[in-house]
């Protein structure tokens, strides 16, 4: 059969309309790789005034409402946080596993659409991974920060005190700590493994500081066969290696949970449900990064599309509806089995005095998504999409907090029952909240927010084809 | 250590039918073990650092109605939920007394042990409580037992320093523990004497007979954590 | 090498060998021979030294239970029970278990001190030969004019005051507590002095019983000697022989008290009607034709209308019938007449049916009966109170002297104690705590806490045996405080050297009775053990009936608004144990909070007046409101409230002050025959004031009462 | 023997058959494959050249890597409860159960951690094969690096020129990392 194929790179004249709704899609609309260099270096260089408003707001945050906050009740007690006998756990663990979640959108936007080749994927891969880097950065702080006596943290460290006492490995407090230790690093390698290219564009690009800093970070990048032969194995062998330490890690932290022997807690399916709900939480966040990247970034318009929504929204409706099917399971399953104290819990989930907050879950992980992202024209529309995924979060933080504080409200004897109010942790979350995006912000005028050989990579690989009478889009196996 | 005879399995029997719930059991543990108070707002808002607490519950509808009082503390579980979870062994067991240890020196603060505990028996020193005890009053801390700084768990421990003190004393005489002869301090101050400890090794013990009652049950026993308190059924429900 | 290495090298070598190990371990070589183990093991596990017990008297109540105070390092550290003690068997409550807080109370008067404006915290301090001047200057005046305020601990400084006053011609000491009041004690004594002919607290066997009634006895928490008697319902319930068969009890009590609680049955009955049931109880037996009883009492029975009592008293009939079948099947049945039926202005007619009952089922003197106590029991009813407050009014009081007991705050405040107060010229308070009655002192002579002093306490109410419970100093004094019969010695020339000599003189017939040697030998024996006591006990020998009434007045019930009002002490006791941080923070064991003052209502009551858990309430009495936070308590009549007294302290230390409410404010100070407070005939109004304040409670409102 | 001159024959990002090409030239002339290196902007594949595959020992290091952490991980598991055996929850003191949690987080820590380690090592040890970089690589231009004798200066200038590269005379090894 012959096929008449054009190569993108070379810009097609006497474009008809087909053509130019494909060139919506940014395989499609190909620029030169110079000009790609160019928009993301002015991209990452070019800041504003309210940039840097925004910046020194946050900072002040953090310095107040995380390191001030944790340091005054570092100095004062624990007390401080609203948790109690029996809630010994609360919105500290509650924010952990938030984090810890979002941390899954790097990984799973990353390495599983890598693994899988989903071209969307290209021009963003970068910015998940910086959220799983960052996510996991202020998740990490909560088992620190929750700790009675944060000050001798590192004896969970396995290495043997001075009577050769070692951890004690049958804790999932301390497979917790091996697993965010090993996520927090590999995904940190991860992120970085794939910038090495464009640290070294940027240090060619640049002098002064910036210039010395790639330099020292680009390791010495030529761009010879051998420097990418390498980093195409390195990055085959941590996208496979990546997903199964990424399910590992919220399947620990779900264990915490469900190898206890609190009603409710104790449950075979928590490992998966955690995980869903954190690619869910964790890929609602890439698309509200994206949206205001999208709006904030110089030139990220052009990198990030309503296609990637799209494609990140069909996403999402999928994992509502897989989150939606584990939270039933779990549910149908604790409450059928008629253990009383389950059925207790259960019952001020959804109709105690903080109700409220199991409804809300319910209706900003399922109902709100369900009624809209199957709609195309939702899912292309940058603010409503900002809008549903914020309040996914939303559903997913409430999600968490029903599991954790809610359920150890009402344990087994209800002479012991005691209702749970955060104190000092909401404004050390929103201190850590705030850690992230200023992190984040930082990050996006420092690192480039997109990995341009791979877009040109991709660019490169895709093609119009005439195959009989239409054009097709296709891509190459050029890999 | 293991290479010691196994005697003094301690345990713990409480007849419900002799307790009346008058707390003395409450009072003569925090007096014994150091255990600080908290202040009206802490202990309202679950803060108590109470090791032994007396659970009232109602049964019936006025005029019908009657309280049923249950002491509980930490049940010293030969399969402790706690123990396990904890990431530095701060919360062992101890082989020689079968009873459950809190190590308060290792204790780091992650409070997964008193999440797995399903009896509630933990109390977590959330504030400096004990430094907040006025002079002189902290004269008369007793100096068997740690004062807890705050940041770590604490719990019931059988009077572990009333187990040790008497059997180094048997042991300096030359013999064996006697039935009786170590009581922690609830069951010393039980007015009614509804607490009953002592060797479930030995079965002629005081307490292991009382064990055998046919009204004996343990609490949540579905959990299969093996506790060593049993408790006799209370209101007049005999059998033997 | 090898060869070069001789025996001598190699021991050198060896020997640097340790040294170096020793020195790198930082152990000497000892650590070869200790077992290496990581803090698995506490600091709880090594034995840091020996302990020093002490047998000294709880004087926390007047029960005079025995205590061994364990010390260490000169600390006392913590206060057990006496095994030996015949009253408490090495059983101690709450109460005694802090006394080592009340010693080591911060907050403790610490030298004697002159006030120069009453009712003012600030004060100047006295040496204590001033003190001794101005003692001594207050007793040399007009005897007539002096008054002693005792509390009602029955022990040396009362048998003192009372020599004293003898020898000086002054008015007799008032001995009086609010425990007393609470329980009606004197009503009590009188009855037993009108049945058996002695004026003594009469001795309950509880552990030989097969069935107690209990009416308003509240034995296991606070009355007249509430470890002895949860000693004896522990052996009670868990008999052996002869009766191998579980003690059976009977509660009648508007509210449910911790004893109710443990009771097999309770009946809420209307508050005053206890002695109409026990007449209704004895018609129902002598028409059952199960029991012989004398004539007399059959004669009286006659009259009774069951129905009608059933009706007053809120109890159904057939409950009454069923309980007239339990009581004709016992064995060994006993009826207590406790304070919640003595307070009230039937109370002496009360308790006269209650000890009727007893006699006429034969229960005097028997094995699970009514027994005598040896000591003669000299509390004072209120009325004695009365007389001191009306001479106080007079202007006819120059000097109140006040020991043991906190009038401003026990008394009800309509009896006017404070006003009275203000027409003396001089108090002089012996409190070692800065109590709200020395606050308006104009001296405080300190004495020692408790544990620091010697005396006796005489065992009036614990058990039927003749017992002295000893008290000893347990540590040194901690302040520069002085007993205050050493200071009345020296102030009054009494011909004793000091305290320690009034006690042994106080003794001699004891020592005599003891058999042994010489005093000396006695005095040691008397210490070490704790006191001492005989082992048989008296028993009355005859029970004179022609004083038990042949009717009983049914109360009035209360109004469509108005409430009885029950005030129960706690484990407070008089209140003098609000500042013991660890009874605030002993969970009051029926409603659980901690470190307040509560009302209980029941839900229904509540229900309808719109009152919510944590809402709080007015109680308005004719005598005057207080404000406290409601506890909807499911187990009280609805047409009663009640609070418990022991907080609302306005001095007594930083743990009591400020906090809860004193109920002693709204009760009326209604008498009844023999002069005792009728505390369970008043009567309050119920108002919510639209406020609300948590209670501080280790139950979950919401897990026990299934409420958010 | 004489240092040979090392050369750069740039191509723009879309010649990326001329420069297949023009190392077909280059081979011809005599310049053997380990005197050429290609640098790019963009990953291409070596088979797109015709060249060489290189060879990585990444793989390796990787599962070397995996194998410290497994036994690690034994070690974790199975030997410190016998340094120091504490009995909690009635369980054994090496539990096979819980081990695998362990054993399989340390055997991926290892694996990540050296395969990375590899990546590291093998960039910043020193390379065989012409050096010389220009900037216009991140450009996405295609760099054919070789050295060549200064005989074939000429020949090779022309046959390269007519494939349409940009000849960078004596491309300079530039410092680009810190030693």
């Amino acid at each position: 059969m012959a096929v008449e194929a054009k190569s993108l790179s070379t810009p097609i004249h006497g474009v008809d309309d087909e053509e130019a709704e494909l060139r919506e899609q940014l395989m499609f609309d190909p620029r030169p790789r110079e000009e790609l260099n160019r928009m993301v270096m002015e991209s990452m260089v070019h800041t504003t005034p309210r940039y840097w408003a925004v910046v020194a707001f946050l900072a002040v945050v953090v310095l107040v409402c995380l390191f001030g906050a944790w340091g005054y009740m570092i100095a004062t007690g624990i007390g401080l946080a609203g948790v109690r006998k029996p809630v010994y756990w609360g919105v500290f663990i509650v924010t952990f596993v938030f984090w810890i979640g979002i941390s899954h959108a790097g990984t799973f936007v990353s390495a599983i659409l890598r693994v899988f080749k989903a071209e969307f994927r290209r021009p963003f891969t970068r910015a998940a991974e910086l959220m799983t880097t960052f996510g996991l950065a202020a998740g990490a702080l909560y088992p620190l920060i929750h700790l009675g006596r944060v000050w001798v943290f590192y004896w969970m460290i396995p290495y043997p005190n001075a009577r050769w006492l070692w951890p004690n490995f049958r804790s999932p407090l301390v497979w917790d700590f091996l697993a965010i230790t090993t996520y927090l690093l590999s995904s940190t390698i991860y992120l970085y493994l794939p910038l090495i290219p464009d640290l070294a564009m940027a240090r060619d690009r640049t002098k002064g500081w910036r210039h010395a800093v790639y330099k020292a970070l680009a390791l010495g990048w030529r761009g010879t066969e051998a420097e990418w032969a390498r980093l195409r194995k390195a990055i085959t062998i941590f996208a496979f290696a990546i997903i199964p330490v990424m399910f590992s890690v919220h399947t620990i932290v779900s264990w915490d949970f469900a190898v206890s022997q609190t009603p409710v807690w104790n449950s075979t399916i928590f490992g998966p449900y955690f995980i869903v709900g954190a690619i869910l939480s964790g890929v609602s966040a890439v698309v509200t990064i994206l949206v205001i990247l999208r709006a904030t970034l110089k030139h990220m318009d052009y990198f990030i599309r309503k296609e990637h929504l799209d494609a990140l929204g069909k996403l999402l409706l999928v994992f509502s509806m897989a989150w939606a099917y584990f939270f039933f399971n779990d549910y149908l399953v604790s409450w059928y089995g008629g253990y009383e104290a389950v059925r207790k819990v259960l019952f001020f989930h959804s109709s105690g005095p903080d109700a409220w907050i199991w409804w809300s879950m319910i209706v900003f992980n399922v109902v709100i998504p369900w009624l809209t992202l199957w709609n195309r024209r939702i899912r292309r529309t940058p603010w409503v999409m900002l809008i549903i995924t914020l309040l996914i979060n939303v559903g997913m933080y409430f999600e968490r907090y029903t599991i954790v504080p809610m359920t150890l409200a009402h344990q087994r004897f209800p002479f012991d029952w005691g209702t749970y109010v955060p104190r000092i942790e909401i404004i050390i979350s929103i201190g850590t909240l705030a850690l992230f995006i200023l992190l984040y912000m930082l990050a996006s005028r420092f690192i480039p927010m997109v990995p341009v050989w791979e877009v040109r990579e991709g660019q490169e690989a895709h093609m119009i084809r005439q195959i009989g009478k239409a054009r097709v889009p296709t891509v190459s196996e050029l890999e | 250590m293991a290479e010691e005879k196994q005697t003094g399995r301690w345990g713990m029997v409480i007849d419900l039918d002799v307790c009346t719930g008058c707390n003395a059991c409450v009072t003569a543990c925090a007096m014994e073990n150091n255990i600080p108070w908290t202040g009206e707002e802490d202990a309202g808002y679950g803060r108590g650092m109470h090791w032994i607490r007396v659970q009232r519950y109602w049964e019936g509808e006025y005029p019908d109605i009657s309280p049923h009082y249950q002491p509980v503390m930490c049940q010293q579980c030969g399969r402790a939920p706690c123990e396990p979870v904890c990431p530095v062994f701060a919360t062992v067991h101890s082989e020689e007394q079968q009873i459950n240890l809190q190590v308060y020196n290792r204790c780091i603060g992650t409070r997964y042990c008193a999440n797995n505990c399903p009896y509630i028996a933990r109390s977590f020193n959330w504030f400096d409580y004990s430094q907040q005890i006025p002079t002189p009053m902290n004269y008369y801390l007793n100096p068997n037992v740690t004062v807890r700084r705050r940041g770590v768990m604490e719990k019931c421990t059988f009077c572990v320093q009333r187990i040790y003190e008497g059997q180094e004393r048997a042991k300096a005489e030359g013999r064996a523990v006697r039935d009786g002869e170590i009581v922690p301090a609830c069951a010393q101050a039980c007015p009614t004497d509804a607490i009953i400890f002592g060797d479930l090794s030995d079965p002629d013990s005081r307490v292991s007979k009382a064990a055998r009652n046919q009204r004996r049950y343990t609490l949540l026993e579905e959990l299969g954590t093996e506790p060593k308190v049993t408790y006799l059924k209370g209101e007049g429900t005999y059998g033997g | 090498m090898s060869e070069k290495l001789t025996r001598r090298n190699f021991l050198k070598l060896t020997g640097l060998g340790i040294a170096a190990t020793a020195v790198l371990t930082g152990c000497g070589p000892a650590s070869r021979y200790v077992l290496r183990r990581p803090y698995t093991e506490m600091p709880e596990y090594s034995q840091i030294g020996k302990s020093t017990y002490y047998a000294t008297a709880c004087r926390e109540c007047p029960a005079g239970c025995g205590m061994i105070m364990r010390t260490f390092e000169g600390r006392a550290i913590k206060a057990e029970g006496n095994p030996a003690h015949p009253v408490n068997r090495g059983k101690l409550c709450p109460r005694g278990l802090t006394a080592v807080q009340g010693l080591y109370n911060p907050d403790r008067y610490k030298t004697p001190v002159r006030r120069s404006r009453r009712g003012d915290a600030r004060t100047e301090a006295l040496s204590w030969d001033e003190a001794i001047e101005i003692v001594r200057s207050a007793l040399n005046g007009d005897p007539q004019r002096v008054a002693f305020y005792l509390g009602l601990n029955a022990d040396h400084v009362f048998d003192f005051v009372e020599e004293l006053t003898r020898t000086k011609g002054m008015p007799a000491p008032v001995r009086f507590g609010a425990l007393g009041m609470f329980e009606a004690r004197a009503t009590l004594v009188e009855a037993a002095r009108q049945v058996f002919g002695k004026a003594t607290l009469p001795f309950f066997d509880l552990a030989d019983a097969d069935l107690v009634l209990s009416f308003g006895a509240n034995f296991l928490e606070t009355w007249l000697s509430p470890v002895a008697y949860s000693r004896a319902f522990g052996d009670f319930r868990r008999r052996g022989e002869p009766l191998k068969k579980r003690g059976y009890l009977v509660a009648f009590e508007p509210r449910l008290s911790l004893t109710a609680g443990s009771a097999d049955e309770w009946y809420p009955l209307t508050p005053g009607t206890e002695g109409a049931v026990a007449m209704a109880l004895g018609k129902l037996l002598v028409e059952s034709g199960a029991v012989r009883m004398p004539e007399m009492l059959e004669n009286n029975y006659r009259g009774v209308n069951v129905e009608a009592v059933a009706q007053a008293a809120g109890i159904p009939q057939e409950k009454l019938e069923h309980l007239a079948q339990l009581i004709a099947r016992a064995e060994r049945p006993l009826f207590l007449p406790g304070g919640g039926a003595l307070g009230h202005a039937s109370g002496l007619e009360n308790a006269l049916q209650i000890f009727a009952l007893n006699v006429a089922l034969g229960r005097v003197g028997q094995p699970g009966g009514v027994f005598l106590i040896a000591g003669e029991e000299k509390a004072d009813s209120l009325e004695s109170v009365q007389t001191l407050i009306q001479r106080m009014q007079a202007g006819e009081v120059d000097t109140l002297f006040i020991h043991g007991a906190n009038p401003l705050f026990e008394l009800p405040k309509s009896l006017g104690f404070e006003q009275a107060l203000s027409k003396v010229r001089q108090v002089i308070s012996f409190a070692t705590f800065p109590d709200e009655t020395s606050l308006f002192a104009d001296y405080v002579f300190p004495d020692h806490s408790p544990l620091e002093g010697f005396g006796y306490v005489r065992v009036l109410a614990g058990t039927p045996r003749f017992a002295i419970s000893a008290a000893q100093p347990v540590v040194v004094p901690l302040y520069d405080t002085r007993a205050t019969v050493d200071v009345l010695i020296a102030a009054s020339g009494l011909p004793y050297t000091d305290e320690v000599d009034f006690i042994q003189q106080k003794l001699q017939p004891v020592f005599q009775r003891s058999g042994a040697p010489e005093l000396a030998t006695f005095w040691a024996r008397f210490l070490q053990q704790g006191g001492y006591w005989e082992d048989v006990g008296e028993s009355p020998d005859s029970a004179d009936l022609s004083t038990v009434p042949a009717k009983v007045l049914l109360p009035e019930r209360a109004g469509e608004k108005t409430f009885h009002l029950v005030v129960y002490p706690t484990q407070m006791g008089d209140g003098s144990g609000a500042n013991r941080p660890w009874l605030q923070e002993t969970p009051d064991p029926m409603t659980t909070v901690m470190w307040n003052t509560w009302v209980e209502i029941n839900p229904k009551t509540a229900e309808e007046l719109g009152i919510h858990n944590d809402d709080i309430v007015r109680l308005v009495s004719s005598a005057g409101q207080i404000e406290a936070v409601a506890y909807l308590y499911p187990a009280i009549r609805p047409d009663t409230v009640a609070v418990p007294f022991g907080q609302g302290h306005t001095a007594l230390g930083r743990f009591a002050e400020g906090r809860g409410v004193n109920p002693a404010e709204v009760i009326q100070s209604l008498t009844n025959t023999v002069g005792d407070l009728a505390v369970g005939d008043t009567k309050v109004r119920l108002e919510p004031t639209g406020k609300r304040r948590p209670l501080s409670r280790l139950e979950s409102k919401s897990g026990v009462y299934g409420e958010h | 023997m004489p240092r040979d001159i090392v050369h750069l024959a740039l191509f723009k990002e879309e010649q990326l058959n001329e420069a297949a090409e023009a190392i077909q030239v280059l081979r011809e002339m005599g310049i053997s494959d380990h005197e050429i290196s290609v640098i790019s902007g963009a990953p291409l594949q070596e088979k797109m050249l015709g060249r060489p595959m290189t060879w990585t020992r990444i793989p390796l290091i990787g599962i070397s890597g995996a194998l410290v952490g497994f036994l690690t991980a034994l070690f974790f598991n199975f030997g410190t409860p016998l340094l120091y055996p504490i009995r909690v929850g009635g369980m054994a003191f090496q539990t096979i159960p819980t081990s695998f949690v362990t054993i399989f987080e340390l055997t991926m820590l290892g694996l990540l951690i050296s395969t990375f380690i590899g990546v590291f090592v093998e960039t910043i040890s020193p390379s065989y094969g012409p050096q010389g970089y220009d900037e216009r690589i991140s450009d996405g231009y295609i760099g054919v690096l070789f050295s060549a004798p200064a005989e074939l200066d000429a020949r090779m200038h022309e046959a390269l020129t007519a494939l349409g590269a940009e000849i960078v005379h004596r491309a300079e090894a530039k410092k680009l990392w810190l030693f």
